[in-house]
């Protein structure tokens, strides 16, 4: 039986069922789960999908924070359970403090939808290992609030650590600090990227198909554990 | 000197009805509405006088607030 | 404290007193109209009667000055995929056995003058709903903006605001962008154009219609709280000018909610799987009075309504009021009693607001009542569908003779190579002809994982359940054009939208339009608006295909001085095969360079006369439907590695569209006179690169469709033998440095 | 009750240099500095006393401002 991806609906998910599909054609199985049930239904892995979560209208990923799914979500984390938040996803983790630091208004002050270029920092991570070291990959962004903010200090812990996991190349859509789009926990199993790897799984409806490649990352850890 | 523009309470708040909807789940009680606007601080160059608080309340209402769904107050502060 | 019940103008009193003095004219309706309202109750209308009257009998909900026009498309022959037409929220095609898609335009410009960011907002979430009404899922939406002089100040503060109001709320809701346009002319200085579209997809059996049928079925309104926003706004706003609309006129500016309208949407699908659904109606321009008299009227039965169940975000708010506020985001299901309770949980799951406010009856009139009293009692139809209707007087502009005697063609021209390159490369950094991905890169194209094409291609292309079948959408207009002559500026609106879809490889079948322009009330616009009808009825005639629907919007000017009239035509096309599309940009080294159609020395109206000479003046570049039918056999049948649409800039523009694309050049040789080559903006026509070009010959020769064999792709530059080259750094900056530097 | 959310000072706020950079061209001098920030109106069910101060610290320390970045400010009003 294929490893099951759970994929989280909140009231404003919209890449939901997109990372559904990508899951499926990695040669998973994903499962949908409701921001309102406290049940992981037995998956392997949890991604957290792009959107605007209640709107964003507050801050994005706050309200989100505090639905009854992340409770079990955060434990899961706390056990090992690879998390993967993609943009309203990754806003999500970093409000729920399972990443450090904060994700802000783009400098340009726009919703910034392009094809964008990333170096891959790290495939120490359950996502990440599929992917080669120091590669570029293409995926897009689309986001209005992706400009990746934290102390000085935790900015030098992540990279001392290791702990960034892509970051932009040829150009910086949002003013992130140090060109950061997605980086991991101290124990590698949750990753918050900027950049939608389920829109970079088949080239014909996608940026490219470098995507692909995190997902059966995540299915390879899960049965490797297992 | 601080500018805040808040919806005019005729319009539709979503910003604020989210945030409402939300406390429930944070266990949160007793709280009746919430509106959301926008906080400006502004910072004068010289002296604060009649001149330029006229300045900074045009400013409030072309730049900062749509006088047509938006109302905005003044206040000096520091 | 108690507050006294405040006093309500019944169904009893206006019996009582017949003589009260009532300000319809203040809301929007002439003398006669209120004499005919009085006629058609037999007393006079109540206050909540008339401010309904005065909203359903708006040219915005009733058509009255368009109607006799638009007659002209509901005669045309319907095809055989046309499974609703005009007359419903939205036309829809059947695209396989199985499903249909549904597509419509609609304008939303005075809003977005007063309020950029939410003017443009609500336009989309307007849309949407209606495509929603329909049974479908919306899947996409696309958006033609018009603004004026990029230098005019009002300019500076619309397009920022317009932009991010198109994409704030459909990115929120999870649609992608996949096209539309954006031009700018000072003849919109004071009255900026945002029109969008929405598609949607459904399986065929699942189509609703907004019906109140079956007595004692519920009706349930739900979505959000009916506020004070937007009162009067179709009968005041969008039917009058600005400069009689005195600060005393309340702005109808509404706030959108596109998280509201998300699970709306989500919490209305679910009700259309679980066949729960007996009739549907969007809250539109017209609110709660245009659902409720719609719904009866076409159910032909009655409704009774109790509107003190409606809820509100301020609980002061009068009747006339909750039946008049614009409120977004809410929408109106009939539903059989059985289901309510199905239909209420299913709401609050998604955390939606649903609330039973009537009944179905068999009465065969609408009756509201407010408090215990009854506020309303009419014959649905006299609200929905015995609106007046006028045949108002048109007269062909006199200034028109002069206009179109004022040829281009006749304009000096650049002398030398150099000044060849230098005019070349201001067409293309043009605002007009430009790249735009300053405002494209500000919608999401990718969510929902069918967006085969999008801009910067010619059309948006969509797979639909999963593949291999597609639909292809172009939207297009060119008010320049239509200045010069309303009849043929429209009929090449629509030859160059289905000729977007047709280079994807689709087939074009359906048309949505948005026909904008000025005061129907001054006889040279109301010409130009006959004319535009005209045009696209007779186009459609030659193309086979039916209009499905489409928007109406009048009084686009500023005092007395109207709008280009601006005819934006949707074109929706079937593709069968999505993984052979075609794209626009060179894709190989060696391929060879044709170009399709004939050129004629069409110069008039073009942007090279704008840019060279600010000149606008003769006729507009001729239609050829034969000629574009041709085309679009070709565009399906012949191997093309690419394949791009002329328009606006000519084959200026489409090359440096072609080279920009994937960063290769090409090298084209144009015989005789390079200069109308490549500014000539004739129809018919597009630019394809092959590498197999006497199979693309001979294509064109089995259809009768011109062919020129005019270089071949390759290098670094984009060269005119004999005349000049320019590097692709030089050629990139010129045409995408534009918008950045005027918006930021 | 009134809760104002500022970007902590150290943090790059774009939109209030955006509209520092618009002045100008909107013909207005004299103004040294802006930041934008959020501005709510929160009404409480029945006595705004201690206890609903204390609920609403905590909701603006955890919903309403994110500590990671902003900074928060309550006062009473009305
Ligand atoms: N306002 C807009 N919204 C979405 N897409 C747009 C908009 N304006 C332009 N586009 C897209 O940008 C591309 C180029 O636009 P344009 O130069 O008008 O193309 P063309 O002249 O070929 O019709 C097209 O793909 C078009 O769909
Ligand atoms: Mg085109």
């Amino acid at each position: 039986m294929p490893s099951a991806v759970g994929v989280v609906t909140f009231p404003g998910s919209l890449d939901d069922r997109d990372v559904m599909q990508a899951v499926s054609l990695a040669g998973g199985t994903a499962v949908p789960l409701w921001h309102g049930d406290s049940d992981l239904r037995g998956v392997d892995a949890i991604v957290l999908p792009g959107g605007f979560s209640y709107g964003d209208y507050l801050r994005c990923g706050a309200i989100a924070r505090f639905a009854p799914v992340m409770v079990e979500v955060v434990a899961a984390a706390g056990r090992g359970m690879p998390v993967l938040g993609i943009c309203n996803g990754f806003q999500v983790l970093c409000e729920s403090h399972l990443l450090p630091g904060a994700l802000l208004r783009n400098a340009g002050l726009h919703y910034v939808c392009r094809d964008q270029a990333l170096r891959v920092e790290s495939t120490a991570t359950a996502w990440t290992t599929g992917l080669e070291p120091g590669a570029r990959i293409v995926a897009p962004v689309k986001h209005g609030e992706g400009r990746y903010t934290a102390d000085t200090e935790t900015l030098d812990r992540l990279e001392g650590e290791g702990r960034v996991v892509v970051r932009y190349v040829e150009g910086n859509p949002n003013g992130s600090l140090r060109d950061i789009a997605g980086i991991t926990n101290e124990a590698g199993n949750v990753v918050g990227l900027m950049p939608h790897p389920e829109h970079a799984c088949d080239p014909l409806v996608g940026a490219s198909a470098d995507g692909l490649a995190l997902f059966a990352s995540v299915l390879t850890a899960v049965v490797g554990a297992a | 000197m601080v500018v805040d523009v808040m919806l005019k309470p005729e319009i539709l708040d979503p910003q604020g009805q989210a945030i409402l909807g939300a406390l429930p789940s944070l266990g949160v009680s007793g709280i009746a509405a919430v509106r959301q606007g926008k906080h400006f601080e502004i910072d004068v160059d010289g002296e604060m006088d009649e001149d330029a608080l006229g300045r900074i309340r045009d400013l409030a209402g072309t730049l900062l607030a749509n006088p047509v769904i938006e109302d905005f107050a003044l206040r000096v502060e520091g | 404290m108690t507050v006294a019940p405040p006093t309500v103008d019944t169904v009893a009193n206006a019996v009582d007193d017949p003589d009260l003095e009532q300000p319809y004219a203040e809301l929007g309706l002439a003398p006669d109209e209120y004499a005919r309202i009085r006629e058609a109750l037999g007393r006079r209308p109540t206050e909540c009667e008339l401010s309904m009257y005065s909203i359903m009998w708006s040219e915005h909900c009733s058509y009255k000055s368009s109607r006799v026009h638009l007659r002209q498309f509901g005669d045309l022959p319907k095809g055989d995929r046309m499974l609703a037409g005009i007359g419903e929220n939205a036309g829809v095609v059947a695209v396989s056995d199985t499903l249909a898609v549904t597509f419509k335009a609609e304008s939303h410009n005075h809003p977005s003058y007063v309020e950029p960011y939410q003017g443009a907002a609500t336009g989309v979430g307007g849309i949407v709903r209606d495509i929603l009404a329909m049974g479908a899922r919306p899947v996409a939406v696309m958006d033609s903006l018009r603004f004026g002089d990029v230098d005019h100040p009002d300019t500076r503060r619309l397009v920022p605001g317009v932009v991010a109001g198109v994409g704030g709320y459909g990115n929120c809701l999870g649609l992608p962008n996949v096209g539309g346009e954006i031009a700018f002319d000072p003849s919109y200085n004071g009255n900026p154009l945002v029109n969008a579209l929405c598609l949607g997809v459904l399986p065929r059996e699942r189509l609703q219609t907004a019906k109140a049928s079956g007595v004692g079925n519920q009706v349930i309104l739900y979505g959000a709280r009916t506020g004070r926003d937007g009162i009067g706004g179709v009968s005041v706003l969008a039917s009058a000018t600005f400069s009689d609309g005195g600060p005393a006129k309340r702005p109808a500016v509404q706030v959108g909610d596109p998280f509201q309208e998300k699970i709306v949407t989500e919490a209305t699908l679910e009700m259309y799987d679980r066949g729960l659904v007996v009739g549907i109606q969007d809250l539109g321009g017209a609110g709660f009075t245009c659902a409720i008299s719609e719904t009866a009227a076409a159910g032909g039965l009655g409704m009774h309504v109790t509107l003190d169940a409606v809820p509100l975000r301020e609980a002061s708010m009068e009747p006339w009021e909750v039946l008049s506020s614009e409120s977004q985001e809410r929408m109106l299901a009939i539903v059989a009693p059985e289901s309510v309770e199905e239909v209420l949980a299913l709401c609050h799951r998604w955390g939606v607001i649903a609330t039973v406010v009537g009944e179905v009856t068999g009465s065969g009139r609408l009756e509201v009542d407010w408090h215990g009293e009854r506020v309303v009692d009419v014959v649905p139809a006299t609200l929905a569908e015995d609106g007046p209707v006028y045949d108002r007087p048109l007269a062909r502009p006199a200034s028109l003779d002069a206009l179109q005697a004022d040829r281009a063609e006749d304009l000096p021209r650049p002398t030398s190579s150099a000044a060849l390159r230098a005019e070349l490369l201001r067409v293309v950094a043009s605002p007009n002809v430009c790249d735009p991905s300053w405002v494209t890169d500000q919608y999401d194209r990718y969510v929902l994982r069918d967006t085969v094409l999008a801009q910067p291609e010619d059309a948006g292309l969509l797979r639909i359940d999963g593949g291999p079948l597609g639909v292809a959408l172009a939207l297009d207009g060119n008010g320049r054009y239509a200045a010069l002559d309303p009849y043929v500026g429209a009929q090449l609106a629509l030859a160059e939208a289905a000729r977007n879809v047709a280079v994807t490889g689709a087939e074009p079948v359906a048309v949505t339009d948005c026909l904008n322009v000025g005061s129907p009330e001054d006889p040279g616009v109301m010409w130009q608006f006959a004319e535009i009808v005209r045009g696209i009825a007779d186009g459609c005639r030659a193309l086979e295909v039916p209009v499905t629907g489409g928007n109406v919007s009048f009084y686009n000017q500023t005092g007395d001085v109207p709008i280009n009239p601006t005819p934006v035509v949707g074109v929706l096309g079937i593709h069968s095969d999505v993984t052979a599309r075609t794209p626009m940009g060179f894709a190989r080294a060696g391929d060879a360079v044709l170009l399709l159609g004939t050129t004629r020395e069409e110069l008039s109206g073009s942007e090279w006369a704008w840019v060279a000479h600010r000149h606008l003046g003769g006729l507009p570049p001729a239609v050829d439907w034969a000629a574009e039918r041709a085309l679009h056999a070709v565009l399906a049948q012949a191997p093309l590695a690419s394949a791009h649409d002329l328009s606006t800039g000519g084959l200026a523009s489409a090359l440096t569209e072609a080279c920009l694309r994937n960063g290769l050049g090409a090298t084209v040789t144009l015989d005789d006179g390079t200069f109308v080559a490549l500014f000539s903006e004739s129809a018919g026509r597009a630019l394809v690169s092959t590498p197999s070009p006497e199979a693309v010959e001979d294509a064109c020769a089995a259809a009768g469709l011109a062919c020129l064999r005019i270089g071949e792709v390759g290098g670094t530059a984009l060269v005119v033998a004999g005349a000049f080259e320019i590097g692709l750094t030089e050629l990139a900056a010129a045409h995408t440095g534009t918008l950045p530097a005027l918006f930021g």
